[in-house]
């Protein structure tokens, strides 16, 4: 499957937020929007989020704590009409608990285009891919600076939607380069695939962004956008740093 | 009878086991799946790791006949006695093996998950033996608990680092570790210290821990009617009923109230590997809630799940007040203080000898998994 | 060469030894005596006594070879793992002796002075195994210092008696242990915990400790050029000693440098004995002073008065400093955390080695009698 | 030896002094005589008093806390004249330290007539038998109800002054009632000698006094003395209790 979530005429921003921060998470993904997000990931928070650092651990508690639950998340988002597409970014047990047909189908009935599971490699995939491929779902693989050419292969075999290239090898979080192992990740994969390839994990700024753009189709900021919502921006506030963003891969 | 016996194809036993982690750990975890299979086809290897287990860590250890409380509870206990290991517990026969295993890697560095801390002192041992750093993840509940034992890993040279997210136990140590693992996969070895995890640590932990029950049926020369281990991660269970697989011995694990996965759980995804799992209706993991810092776990090894739902095995729970009773009833009639986890197997021999789930005259083989000085800070203050 | 080797002859150990005790206490020692020689020419006595050291005590310890230290020292150094035994000490050995002779003479009771707590442990373990009441002295200061072991012994069963008076140590202790045995000889046994007392402690407490020594060398197969040993009461060191006293091997007994009877004392008798004392010019006895509560003693057994009278073992000492730096290197570089009563003969072997008095290239065996649990609390106090 | 320290015409009262005790102690020697004493023992304080229960520890370790020693307690006897003989008791340690015969000699010297070491069994008693006898002491000797009809044998050959049989197993210390094994004790030990017999550890009133002395030649009083001078009593209110149990034995 090549088919891309993504616009191919300019370098893609997309953005991860966390499902059911706030009582109105939802006025964020319209400001993501306004401000020159291509696509946005939604974070369903898991418990035990292995591969994320301090920032997102964080926003998943505080999300959890709050209530919030993939039932309420997705009917949130069933209640909003985002321009741009929404990917669910979550852990595999939240899958397999509902059920991986029940799981995707409700993602899509929820306005939901793309799926990506962070503790899902390509070798455990099957039952997924199957319900994804059924629901309409893209499905976003991530590649690792250590993944083999074998593995790269069949992963860009496996994907749709976009890849997502981890930049560094780590948990998601804030950086202040971008790593030295971003710029050939984002090289070898696109040698075989015709699919975006976003750099991801550690983008925290415009000259981040900006670095990323230069070698790959565009870049996942997370951590950035957690900690300025935990630290109390506003949608307009929160606007106002994608809007640099954005010019920055631009 | 393949499980227990074999080395699980992909990882898998049954409907559970696999390896669920990010692309970024696949590798690693396939580097020490490879490195694993041939250094245990490697007699060279095999020598090393018995030699130390033989001249550094105590084994043998003793199959020791329970004579007092065999002849008031009317049954034949044997405690196999892990406490007399090296370090206080049979964790120290998976880090030897691991710890060579990581040495033959090239790898200079150990991180290492803990919950009672008798993982991460067994880590910060073989670290200091043979020449690697160390750097052990402990929920800081569970420091506060096993305070005596954060003092062991610092004496011997380990970095303990607190972990303050979620429970604060071991389930959150277990994050903390992996996402450590991920971020220096050249140089360091993930040292797991039970049967979870992703493949092959499932497999590998068994196969380090398997000498219990091999060394448990040479000594104890017939077939018992029941083996029984207490279960939390499952490495001492797996490591003592592979001993026993092939016989006719009833295989009892023996779980926390508190935290029992096989009892009251699901099948769920954690930790890299499908097992079953304490997890609310959508799947977040519940928080485990056990006197015993080393079963305050949500999860359990995905052997023990399939063992559980073939039939082969069987699970039961103890409450904390039984475990701390069981301490004390141990202690007074055959002089070990054994440790709290130890104490949930004790438990449920005592309150099952004499009853259908335990006839009277049965032989029972009990593994003595550590020894409770540990311990004793949490049952004095309980007692106060 | 007799010492070391048989039965002493009325006690005596050259000019030192006997039994100086009040005669309310004359018989009842004289019993035990009696019964010890009967006992240990027993077959059946010898056999339950080796069954209960192999199956329940773990015996026998490894001897591990100490490698990262001894390249870094240069010499090969071997260590006879006491701490791997039951209660983590050396202290294991004599309760189960003493415990099955008291058995054996129909006594109900043990009463045991503790210094360290590690015989308290020991002697309250073989009481619980052995279905007889325990009641045990220690001197409130080292109540203070070993808590955990305060701990271990009422969770095993035994009544700890605190002993305020004097130094509040081990001395203080062994005062009010025979002061209890003289009001209850017919029931009790006194289970003194090293080899000093009167005639026949001294001789009983090294033949039950000898296993140490007999096991080392069989496990060594060579004849090291030092066997060295800490020495408080000096149980560990006799019993080592007693395996190599037939051979060149230099004998060499670690004191703490403040309780050091050989290196500063003066012939007395204390507790029962004739032996090297810690004392004033008018023989009132000093308080020692150490880290190490299994140290804090003012004498030494009358044997290794004798030992180093006729120059057959020689006597060093180490200080404070010097033992909690020596606990720190061996567990960072072997990964084994001893007590701070053994880190005085690991302290001696950091310090000798390449000086003439342990010149490069030397083997050693090194009695490691017991682990640093109980420790942890006083080394880390001692940090901040 | 039969030689006896002790006249035979009464039931003889011998009370016990820890020496150096107080700064004045030797007036409590006075008082004792006057007041009916037929000898004293002179305790001399050791650190390590195994067979002393805790009044007479507690004397011991107030007098060494006060500086008393073996040479100043002997210096203060050479300085008072009291007209009952005095018999030092201590322990080994003592003794073997100056070396038996110096020991001995000074006892002699400072006016002292018997000696008591009480951890000292006749095993081990040649080296200060010979002391004693070369200075002209009489050597007391300790009997216990455990004591055989042979030790008792060898006991009696080699006693001198006058016989100490301890009431009781246990250590010195005040007791209710004179106990069990006292009254046979004292029999035994009158039929195999001459010398007077005295019963000691536990003696504390006029009754138990008077029971001593219905069995034996006399009772040895220490704990409760000692436990009247801890509590401060003056020679004076001293000599009020004793007289107590002169009368009792009269
Ligand atoms: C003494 C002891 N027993 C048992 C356990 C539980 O681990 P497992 O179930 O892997 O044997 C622990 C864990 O810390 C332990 O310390
Ligand atoms: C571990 C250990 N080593 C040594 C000693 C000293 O005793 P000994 O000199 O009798 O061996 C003690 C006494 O408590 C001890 O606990």
């Amino acid at each position: 499957m090549t088919t891309t979530l993504l616009r191919r005429d300019r370098k893609a921003l997309v953005p991860y937020l966390t499902g059911g921060i706030t009582a109105d998470w939802t006025d964020y993904l319209h400001a993501l929007e306004a401000a020159g997000a291509d696509a946005i990931e939604i974070g369903l928070p898991f418990s035990d989020p292995m591969l994320d650092g301090a920032t997102i651990q964080q926003a998943s508690d505080r999300a959890l704590a709050r209530g919030a639950t993939v039932a309420s998340i997705l009917a949130d988002l069933a209640r909003v009409t985002v321009g741009v597409p929404l990917v669910v970014m979550t852990y595999a047990n939240l899958v397999f608990r509902a059920g991986p047909a029940a799981f995707c189908a409700r993602l899509a009935e929820a306005g939901v285009s793309g799926l990506i599971v962070s503790d899902l490699p390509v070798d455990e995939l099957a039952e997924v891919e199957r319900a994804a491929a059924d629901a309409g779902l893209a499905l976003i693989l991530l590649v690792a600076p250590v993944t083999s050419d074998e593995r790269l292969a069949e992963i860009v075999r496996r994907a749709s939607g976009y890849l997502y290239a981890i930049s560094v090898m780590g948990t998601t979080g804030e950086r202040d380069t971008l790593a030295d192992s971003a710029a050939p990740l984002a090289a070898r994969i696109k040698a075989v695939s015709d699919l975006p390839v976003l750099l991801g994990f550690g983008i925290s700024g415009p000259a981040q962004a900006a670095a990323a753009g230069a070698v790959a189709d565009g870049a996942v900021v997370g951590a950035a956008v957690m900690r300025r919502i935990l630290d109390g921006a506003t949608p307009d506030e929160l606007a106002v740093d994608i809007a640099r963003l954005r010019a920055a891969l631009d | 009878m393949t499980s227990l016996m074999t080395e699980p194809a992909a990882g898998r036993f049954g409907d559970f086991g696999g390896r669920f982690v990010p692309e970024s750990l696949v590798p690693a975890c396939a580097a020490v799946a490879a490195a694993f299979g041939e250094a245990w086809a490697d007699k060279d290897f095999r020598d090393e790791l018995d030699s130390l287990l033989a001249v550094y860590a105590g084994r043998p250890t003793p199959l020791t006949p329970a004579g007092n409380l065999s002849a008031r509870l009317g049954i034949s206990l044997w405690l196999k006695r892990e406490d007399l290991a090296h370090t206080g517990s049979h964790k120290i026969n998976n880090v030897l093996g691991q710890g060579l295993l990581a040495r033959r890697m090239g790898r200079t560095r150990l991180i290492a998950e803990t919950g009672a801390g008798q993982h991460g002192v067994a880590t910060a041992t073989a670290a200091a033996l043979l020449g690697l750093s160390a750097t052990i993840y402990m929920g800081s509940r569970d420091i506060e608990r096993q305070r005596l034992n954060v003092h062991r890993m610092e004496m011997l040279g380990a970095t303990v680092v607190p972990v303050t997210s979620g429970s604060r136990t071991l389930k959150d140590a277990t994050n903390e570790a992996m996402r450590a693992w991920v971020a220096d996969t050249d140089q360091a070895h993930f040292l797991l210290g039970s049967v979870g995890g992703p493949h092959p640590y499932p497999w590998m932990v068994r196969e380090f821990q398997r000498v219990i029950g091999t060394e448990a049926r040479r000594q104890a020369g017939f077939t018992p009617d029941v083996v029984v281990a207490c279960v939390g991660g499952g490495s001492n269970a797996a490591g003592t009923f592979a001993g026993f697989v092939d016989t006719t011995a009833r295989l009892i694990g023996v779980e926390a109230a508190g935290g029992a996965a096989m009892s009251n759980g699901a099948p769920g995804v954690v930790h890299g590997t499908r097992s079953m799992v304490l997890q609310d209706s959508e799947g977040q993991i519940a928080e485990a809630e056990s006197i015993a810092a080393g079963l305050d776990y949500p999860g359990i090894g995905p052997e023990h799940a399939h063992l559980g739902a073939i039939g082969r095995a069987e699970y039961r729970t103890v409450t904390d007040d039984e475990v701390i009773e069981a301490v004390g009833r141990l202690a007074r009639s055959e002089g070990i203080i054994c440790a709290l986890e130890t104490a949930h197997a004790v438990a449920w021999v005592l309150k099952a000898a004499g009853t259908a789930d335990l006839p009277a005259n049965s032989t029972v083989v009990l593994t003595l998994s550590g020894r409770g000085d540990k311990d004793m800070h949490t049952l004095i203050g309980d007692k106060a």
